[in-house]
């Protein structure tokens, strides 16, 4: 049952991602559509992992759609992570240039 | 030497983790602006260690030098002439960023990223 | 020789510009690093990207940097 | 007629600095700049195709190691910058002629700005020199955060100097990738290095050449906003005037075509290469998309729908066969003109009603039939609905996907076309067909007639790319074809 609560719970909790202001439908809706999207999406693309190897991609799918579905809503978590503000802007440009380039550097040539 | 531009690309890169450092975890917008500068003299450094020859000569042809001797010892002069406009570039970035830092202080007050440069629900809150 | 004390020099004061307290003496150590990089320039062979370097990192920063300090507040809070 | 190659770049450029200086003179400078701006757009069309050597530096041919070798800064043009840099013209066109029937008195800078941004982008399309492009794209980088700067909305300083820090560390980033080519292959000709590549002088499985590639590429990703740099470039979209994130968005669009056919054209013997543009291309759909739907300024969601959009260009080019690369920049077309419709037609909105958020807003089809029906048209026609031209290029994307092998992503990709129309149709719904909140004042406010003039121009573009887009794939293909 806990489960069924948690997706239940959603709607509640979209309520935050909104205020100050007005919640309408179609704004939750719309918030419930982008969960959907989002599961599918990244489960979708963990898939691409078959041309690498099939077992990893069944594995990753798995614990993949596992992982995001007992943590749902993701939408308000997500969100937060990607506001404008400058320190999590840069924070996660420079995440990306130091993977890039320790990828590049001593990994290029395995793909 | 190959041993000086072994520790100039060893500088170059020190400038370049000191930007990046700053970047994340330096408050003060200027101080910040000042660190991320350095990403751009290290870039600067790099390629100028690029065309420097152990033991040669500026690339300047002087009246009197021979031609083919020129060519085995001159340095390389393009990397110099990139360099040039990326010094400019560099500086008049930095002008316009300070100049943007000074229009925000007044309206804030302060020079802390975290309030300047939050996001933007939250600068609604704290203007009233 | 003379390059790698430059080296270190750049380096040093980059670093002791980002850790002072009083922001115009960051200026003045961004001059210090400019400077020291318009020489290196100059022992790289480039005498002309020395001439520019010098202008701009010693002499032009700083001072944009010195005025940006004047009219917002001298002290790191 | 190959002098009017440079005169592409040439005459933006000096229109930007002439007004600049004598934008005293109200009505001359008026005259001046709509002159010029109907020129932009004819210029390419009356060019013919061909190269174009700055100084007259004709290629050299090495007789010791029969290489050609190119000195001059060299111009090429054929049909993809053709047509590029004409839809770019038609839009500065377009943008200047809002924005000069909109304010009695004009400021010159801002249209300083516009046409610096408009010559930059020309010479990043045009140019086959790395270094000239990256110099283009820091002139571009400044012009984008002045357009940001000049508008009047609140927090566009904060937004301007955000992009502007963010690009500090980006452009740097790509200077020392250009620095590591320079250092393998002693040129910065993109001919020269491609040769030197193919031909072995450089080693391409070198991680000093790996490294140039990641450098390279994470200059890219700032140009262009992809992940992680989506949230700051749907922000600058949001807090410019709307005829200006009209001609930011295709900047960015242009900027990141250039730079990665530029790439590919290096690279694109490395299997990483397409592999880091597809998933950087995959992420930018997934979060530009899934944000979107949850925004409630709408100009913000038209930001983050762009930079959805611009993950089907990445797509394209990442599989890299011909007809997907063909597809791509179709794609990257059709974004310029429906994205900046989508613009123009909301911003035309925030004249008439001074609201951006979308629940306050409601039952506005009644007020502004027009501008509701050509935003219509325009929301499907990003969504891919048939026959309009967004429908052309993602149908050849998802055929280049399949038979490239990869059904999944073809998949995805409809799967974000469907999300980015519920984004449109919810917006929609509580924008002009939902009840009108009786606090909304709506009397005595009209759109400007120009805005429509504009919508309307790019409209019928849209309708006829969708009905022949023969016209233009036929020639990206040859051009494809030229580089692969």
């Amino acid at each position: 049952m806990k489960l069924y609560d948690q997706i239940f719970d959603v709607v509640k909790q979209f309520r935050k991602l909104f205020s100050p202001g007005p919640v309408t439908n179609a704004d939750v809706s719309g918030s419930i559509t982008a969960e959907i999207f989002l599961i599918v999406s990244l489960v979708l693309s963990a898939i691409l992992l078959r041309h690498v190897s099939v077992l990893l991609a069944g594995l990753v799918t798995l614990i993949l759609a596992i992982v995001l579905i007992s943590n749902i809503p993701l939408i308000p978590k997500f969100k937060i992570e990607q506001e404008d503000s400058l320190e999590k802007m840069l924070f996660y440009a420079v995440v990306t240039l130091s993977i890039i380039v320790v990828f590049m550097y001593w990994g290029g040539n395995l793909v | 030497m190959a041993q000086t531009q072994l520790a100039i690309l060893f500088t170059s890169i020190a400038l370049v983790v000191i930007g990046l450092y700053s970047a994340i975890f330096i408050d003060n917008i200027i101080k910040k602006i000042i660190g991320i500068s350095f990403i751009e003299e290290g870039a600067n450094l790099f390629i100028v260690a690029i065309g420097y020859k152990a033991g040669g000569v500026v690339p300047i042809l002087m009246p009197g030098m021979d031609t083919s001797w020129f060519a085995a010892n001159a340095a390389y002069p393009l990397p110099f002439g990139l360099v040039l406009t990326s010094i400019v570039i560099g500086a008049s970035t930095l002008a316009v960023m300070l100049a943007l830092v000074m229009v925000l202080y007044k309206r804030y007050g302060t020079l802390s990223t975290k309030v300047m440069l939050a996001d933007t629900s939250k600068q609604e809150e704290y203007n009233e | 020789m003379l390059d790698f004390v430059l080296m270190v020099i750049i380096v040093v004061s980059a670093i002791l510009a980002l850790i002072q307290k009083d922001l115009l003496k960051a200026a003045i150590l961004t001059g210090f690093s400019g400077g020291a990089l318009a020489v290196l320039f100059q022992i790289l062979l480039a005498p002309d990207v020395a001439l520019t370097q010098a202008i701009v990192g010693a002499a032009i920063v700083p001072v944009f940097i010195a005025l940006a300090v004047k009219k917002t507040q001298r002290e790191d809070s | 007629m190959n002098e009017l190659i440079p005169l592409m770049v040439i005459v933006p450029l000096m229109a930007a600095l002439i007004i600049s200086a004598f934008s005293r003179f109200n009505t001359v400078t008026k005259i001046f700049a709509f002159v010029v701006a109907i020129c932009l757009p004819i210029i390419p069309l009356a060019s013919n195709y061909g190269l174009h050597y700055f100084g007259g530096y004709a290629p050299m041919l090495d007789n010791v190691t029969s290489v050609m070798y190119h000195p001059a800064i060299t111009y090429s043009f054929t049909f993809l910058q053709q047509i590029f840099i004409a839809m770019i013209g038609l839009l500065t066109f377009l943008v200047v002629f809002i924005y000069l029937t909109k304010y009695k008195k004009i400021s010159g800078p801002y249209l300083f700005l516009l046409f610096l941004g408009t010559a930059a982008v020309t010479a990043m399309l045009l140019t086959d020199d790395i270094f000239h492009m990256f110099v283009f794209f820091e002139i571009l980088a400044l012009a984008q955060v002045g357009i940001v700067a000049a508008s009047s909305i609140d927090y566009s300083y904060e937004m301007a100097l955000k992009y502007m820090i963010l690009g500090s560390i980006g452009s740097p980033i790509m200077l020392l990738g250009i620095g590591f080519l320079l250092a393998l292959t002693g040129s910065v000709n993109i001919t020269d290095i491609v040769a030197a590549v193919h031909n072995g002088l450089v080693d391409a499985t070198s991680p000093v050449f790996l490294t140039s590639l990641g450098l390279i590429f994470f200059g890219w990703l700032y140009a262009s906003g992809l992940p992680p740099f989506h949230t700051i470039k749907s922000g600058i979209y949001s807090k410019a005037e709307p005829h200006g994130a009209a001609l930011l968005q295709s900047f960015t669009v242009i900027s990141m075509i250039s730079i990665v056919l530029i790439m590919y054209r290096i690279y694109s013997a490395l299997p990483i290469f397409e592999v880091l543009v597809v998933f950087f291309s995959i992420l930018a759909m997934i979060l530009g998309v899934s944000l979107a739907l949850t925004q409630t300024d709408f100009r913000r969601m038209i930001g983050f729908l762009a930079v959805g959009e611009l993950g089907f260009i990445g797509l394209g080019i990442g599989l890299g066969t011909q007809y997907a690369i063909t597809a791509g920049l179709f794609q990257a077309l059709n974004e310029i003109i429906i994205t900046a419709l989508l613009f123009i037609g909301f911003g035309a909105i925030v004249n008439a009603t001074n609201e951006v958020d979308t629940r306050k807003l409601g039952g506005l089809l009644a007020y502004h039939p027009k501008v509701s029906l050509m935003l219509l048209i325009g929301g499907l026609a990003m969504a891919g609905v048939p026959p309009l031209s967004g429908f052309q290029s993602k149908l050849m994307l998802v055929q280049a996907s399949l038979s490239c092998g990869f059904p999944e992503i073809s998949i995805l990709a409809i799967m974000v076309s469907i999300a980015t129309f519920v984004v449109f149709v919810k917006t929609f719904y509580a924008m002009f067909l939902r009840p009108k909140p009786n606090d909304l004042e709506l009397e005595g406010k009209s759109v400007p007639k120009s805005m429509i003039f504009a919508m309307g121009v790019l409209l019928i573009i849209i309708v006829l790319l969708g009905i022949f887009p023969d016209v233009v794939t036929s020639g990206i293909s040859n051009f494809v074809g030229g580089i692969l």
